[in-house]
């Protein structure tokens, strides 16, 4: 039988899963609070998963609120929009806006290296095009435990292959990323994913839900049970004995979907079909119904039995939480609505009203004809708990630092000075990255000016003026264990500095912050000081941070990684003939060396 | 010299997108009523006497390098 | 001024790229939908790179079956120019009218680099411009760029100079006799795994052999009564 | 509803680069002896009754479409 709101209004005290579900007796309570009554199961799965640190940032929000502080300014005019929508949108002239974003997929990348590390692509890729931008490039700064360690040999080539796989059959070139090895991301590699896209001005587009009446369409792929192993405790409580089959946590890309999805959605926005959008992504229905709903001026209604399933034995919890991938949501004027479903024709993709906006402001979500979910989406999406963890800087941290690199024996001789350098020169973390970059295309789209091996990668925007866009990422993580706030400007001014020497201006920031569990205080401290560094750091350049992600509990075995606070810098070139590469070109030039 | 089948299917519960692309062409072809599922084929030639240790051994290829058993099922039979 | 035709298959990823390079060398870009049953007059075809229908079953197997596919085969088999790149190689061995198929790499990962290759044959409509036996560089990029035929197509081919193109230096993919690219008998349909729409700009390539596919078709365009 | 199984392989005269870089990949696992073709396994669900007709018409696409003759051999049944 289906927990409907009538239900659980009459019934109290069921007791409900919240536990395994993740969720603290607070936030049950809080939930409890919010409704005036217990949640029904199909509420508690999206409170639960959109309350979850993924997608609330529920440990990080209180420090992520000092970006704020950095206005919107850019050396080149102000953000066309923020911090807080899906990614970034910077002016760069002309009649041009690009919007770019980094985002982590750690965990699903050493369940399971290849589909892990292709979803992280196709997630990204679709946050920037909900922006109304064209995707044109992806970067991957990688992170994995030792070489030679065991595990090794299957993380490493699923993730690459997997990166590769999905990102070259979008057509995205790649250009630019990290390959580093650390002992501790053994059991826990990093995959960063960072793509840009480009838009005109007017094409800029936000995700919310207005005008009563509008229709709310979820097209692209079918959804099946991918990545709800946690829903699948609710599910079993509506199902008997021969209930839903075993769900997987892995998810499976395809990108070719992807690729008709793209193609889809710019037509859709080139005939102005679209009033409001928002890729499905983590926490999936639940995320975008909300979203949309809340960030609108009305109240929507959607009915789970239109969505299109996979898998049909899938219960409605499992249906809001399902993390599908290659999914869309748009809210579309009625008029609109034949014209939007002739084009997801065209490039033969499924397409399905599923629910309108409505007035008042609940999200109301309805199963075989009943209430399944009454809500305040804000209360969902945006009123999430908020936690002021504990952080003390670490005492190990002095002992750390006290010993130094001038402790370590020196070379004697010439021949044994010669061997260090040829060590270091083959060392992984040093030597030539090409087996790897070769599996990324990176000719693609022509536009690639500069690509591996650049210190920076360079895209032309506009073929007829040669304006054109540079990117870097970059981070050394162990120069954050030793000092999380030195260590996280360098990183910031190591990217700055890679955009700098290709010609092109840094204009603004977008970053990962990769750390390990929230509840030990010496990496809520190292989060904190990374922060304040980046904020300080970031204000000093003048350049804004637009957006980016945290991924927290990143360890093996109550080992936390070192903290990696990776940062990505954007830059504008207004000619990309002007470009610089990074070999010496004419014998006889001098060579000059900056700074002290 | 005996030949084992190892036959490696995605999972019922996991996304086939290969299988999907398949379906839909058969259909545009006129091949109406036919869903497909995709998978490998590995026909393995063992030397020497298939023992039941030997056996035991393409198993464990089998799930070690032929599947990759987080999203594919496996099945070993010897070739009749 | 030539119309040239560029195919887009859901799933392609080079055909603006194609395109471009047509503009670039002069000429018209007609684009061309996979679901169309006509080639608008165009003077020769491009079958562009990228994955059409995912690469999924085989690369190119299922775009054979477009409905511009029909059209292309039949215009190819009267003699008009055709250039099928990466993918459009692939898609024109699934047609037939290519002989051999292209499978995984050897490598069994995906290789992009920029590829020195021997023009093996000046005899086609896409290579008359070409020196004989002249090196050059194109763009190389593919999982499943390994060329493979059984061995009396293999000795036919070497026979009767339909190898046009040969990889140097270093067989990136295991193709037979390092095959880059092959022509059918009458020289008009050419396959090839490297990327000339790529060769067509200082900015973003590593050099301009590209346009001397172009040069080749004026040629030949130039030469045929119309 | 009936199943039936096409298997695809590459024609013997045909290299195949898959299957022996799986061999090798075995052999530096420490499978010695293992000597491996790769193909595909399509499980084709047909609609309705599994008469004559239906049956030719599965060869039929496996043909046209789920192999690539020129390269691969296949081969048509009906699962037990
Ligand atoms: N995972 C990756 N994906 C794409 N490009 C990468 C990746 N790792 C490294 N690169 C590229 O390879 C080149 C060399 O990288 P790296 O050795 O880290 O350079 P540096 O030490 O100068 O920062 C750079 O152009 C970088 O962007």
């Amino acid at each position: 039988m289906v927990d409907t709101v009538a239900h659980a209004a009459e019934t109290p005290d069921v007791e409900q899963p919240w536990g395994a579900l993740g969720l603290r007796e607070n936030e049950y309570q809080k939930i409890r609070e919010i409704l005036g009554r217990r949640p029904t199961s199909c509420e508690l799965a999206m409170y639960s998963v959109m309350w979850s640190e993924h997608c609330s940032y529920k440990s990080s929000k209180v420090h992520l609120k000092k970006f704020g502080e950095l206005g919107r300014d850019t050396p080149r005019g102000k953000l066309l929009a923020g911090i807080g929508e899906q990614a970034g949108v910077v002016d760069i002239g002309g009649d041009w806006a690009v919007t770019f974003k980094i985002e982590s997929h750690n965990h699903p990348s050493y369940v399971e290296p290849y589909q892990g590390a292709a979803t992280g692509v196709g997630g990204i890729v679709r946050d920037i095009l909900a922006m109304g931008a064209r995707p044109i490039g992806v970067m991957d700064p990688l992170r994995f435990g030792p070489l030679t360690a065991p595990d090794t040999a299957r993380v490493l080539p699923g993730i690459v292959a997997g990166v590769g796989g999905y990102g070259n059959c979008l057509g995205l070139p790649n250009i630019g990323g990290e390959v580093v090895f650390d002992p501790t991301y053994y059991g826990n590699p990093l995959v960063n994913a960072l793509c840009v896209g480009v838009l005109k001005h007017d094409d800029l587009h936000l995700a919310f839900a207005r005008g009563t009446g509008n229709k709310v369409i979820l097209y692209g792929a079918a959804t099946g049970g991918d990545g709800i192993g946690g829903a699948s405790i609710l599910a079993s409580e509506t199902f008997d004995a021969d209930g839903p089959a075993k769900r997987p946590s892995v998810q499976v890309g395809d990108p070719f979907m992807e690729k008709l999805l793209i193609e889809c959605t710019l037509e859709l926005f080139a005939e102005n079909l679209i009033s409001g959008i928002q890729d499905l992504g983590a926490a999936g229905l639940s995320c975008a119904t909300s979203e949309l709903a809340s960030a609108g001026d009305g109240g929507m209604h959607v009915n789970l039995n239109t969505v299109p399933l996979r898998d049909h034995t899938l219960a409605p919890e499992e249906i809001l939480m399902s993390e599908s991938q290659e999914r869309m949501m748009c809210v579309v004027e009625p008029h609109n609505v034949d014209r939007f479903l002739e084009i997801c024709a065209k490039w033969d993709v499924l397409a399905t009203v599923v629910g309108e906006v409505t007035d008042g402001d609940r999200l109301i979500i309805e199963w075989n004809g009943e209430v399944v979910v009454d809500v305040d989406p804000a209360t969902v999406a945006h009123e999430g708990p908020v936690y002021q963890r504990p952080y003390a800087r670490p005492d190990w941290i002095d002992g750390l630092n006290a010993d130094t690199a001038n402790n370590l024996p020196r070379a004697t001789s010439d021949d044994e000075l010669a061997a260090q350098v040829l060590a270091l020169a083959g060392s992984p973390n040093l030597c030539d990255k090409s087996w790897i970059t070769d599996q990324y295309d990176r000719y693609v789209r022509g536009n690639s000016v500069l690509a591996q091996p650049e210190d920076g990668g360079m895209l032309r925007i506009d073929e007829e003026t040669g304006l054109g866009i540079a990117l870097a990422t970059d981070c050394n993580g162990r120069f954050a264990y030793l000092n999380p706030y030195l260590g996280a400007q360098l990183a910031l001014c190591e990217a700055y500095r890679n955009v700098a020497v290709t010609g092109a201006e840094p204009v603004a920031i977008t970053d990962c912050l990769n750390f390990g569990s929230p509840e030990d205080p010496s990496v809520m401290w190292q989060f904190s000081e990374a922060v304040i560094a980046l904020v300080d750091g970031c204000r000093a350049l003048g350049t804004p941070v637009t957006g980016g992600n945290v991924s927290f509990y990143n360890q093996t075995d109550g080992t936390n990684i070192i903290p990696t606070p990776v940062v990505g810098v954007l830059g504008v070139i207004d000619d990309v003939a002007d470009r610089i590469g990074m070999g010496f070109t004419h014998s006889g030039d001098a060579v000059f060396l900056l700074g002290e | 010299m005996a030949r084992v089948i190892v036959d490696v299917m995605p999972k019922p519960e996991i996304l086939d997108p290969q299988g999907k692309a398949v379906t839909g062409a058969l259909k545009r072809l006129g091949f109406d009523g036919l869903t497909v599922r995709q998978g490998k084929r590995f026909e393995v030639d063992v030397e020497g006497d298939l023992t039941d240790e030997r056996l035991d051994q393409v198993r464990e290829a089998a799930e070690k390098l032929l599947a990759n058993t987080v999203i594919e099922a496996f099945d070993v039979r010897v070739e009749q | 001024m030539s119309r040239i035709g560029v195919v887009t298959f859901p799933g392609s990823l080079d055909d603006h790229d194609a395109q471009r390079a047509v503009k670039l060398a002069g000429h018209e870009a007609v684009a061309l939908w996979h679901a169309h049953e006509s080639l608008q007059g165009v003077d020769a075809v491009i079958l562009p790179g990228g994955f059409s229908y995912g690469d999924y079953l085989r690369c190119g197997a299922i775009a054979r079956f477009s409905p511009i596919m029909t059209e292309v085969i039949q215009a190819a088999e009267q003699g008009l120019p055709v250039l099928g790149i990466c993918n459009g190689f692939q898609v024109l061995c699934e047609s037939h009218l290519l002989p051999g198929a292209l499978i995984r790499n050897d490598v069994r990962t995906f290789v992009c680099r920029d590829q020195k290759l021997r023009v093996e044959s000046i005899d086609t409509v896409w290579t008359g411009a070409f020196e004989p036996g002249q090196e050059i560089t194109i763009v190389l990029k593919n999982g499943e760029g390994g060329f493979v035929a059984d061995p009396d197509t293999l000795a036919r081919l070497e026979g009767e100079n339909q190898v046009v193109f040969r990889y140097l230096d270093d067989n990136p993919n295991g193709s037979l006799n390092d095959i880059a690219g092959v022509t059918n008998a009458r020289g008009n349909v050419v396959g090839l795994m490297p990327h000339p729409e790529h060769n067509m700009e200082e900015l973003t390539s590593p050099s301009l052999d590209g346009r001397t596919f172009f040069a080749s078709l004026e040629r030949f365009l130039a030469a045929v009564p119309s």
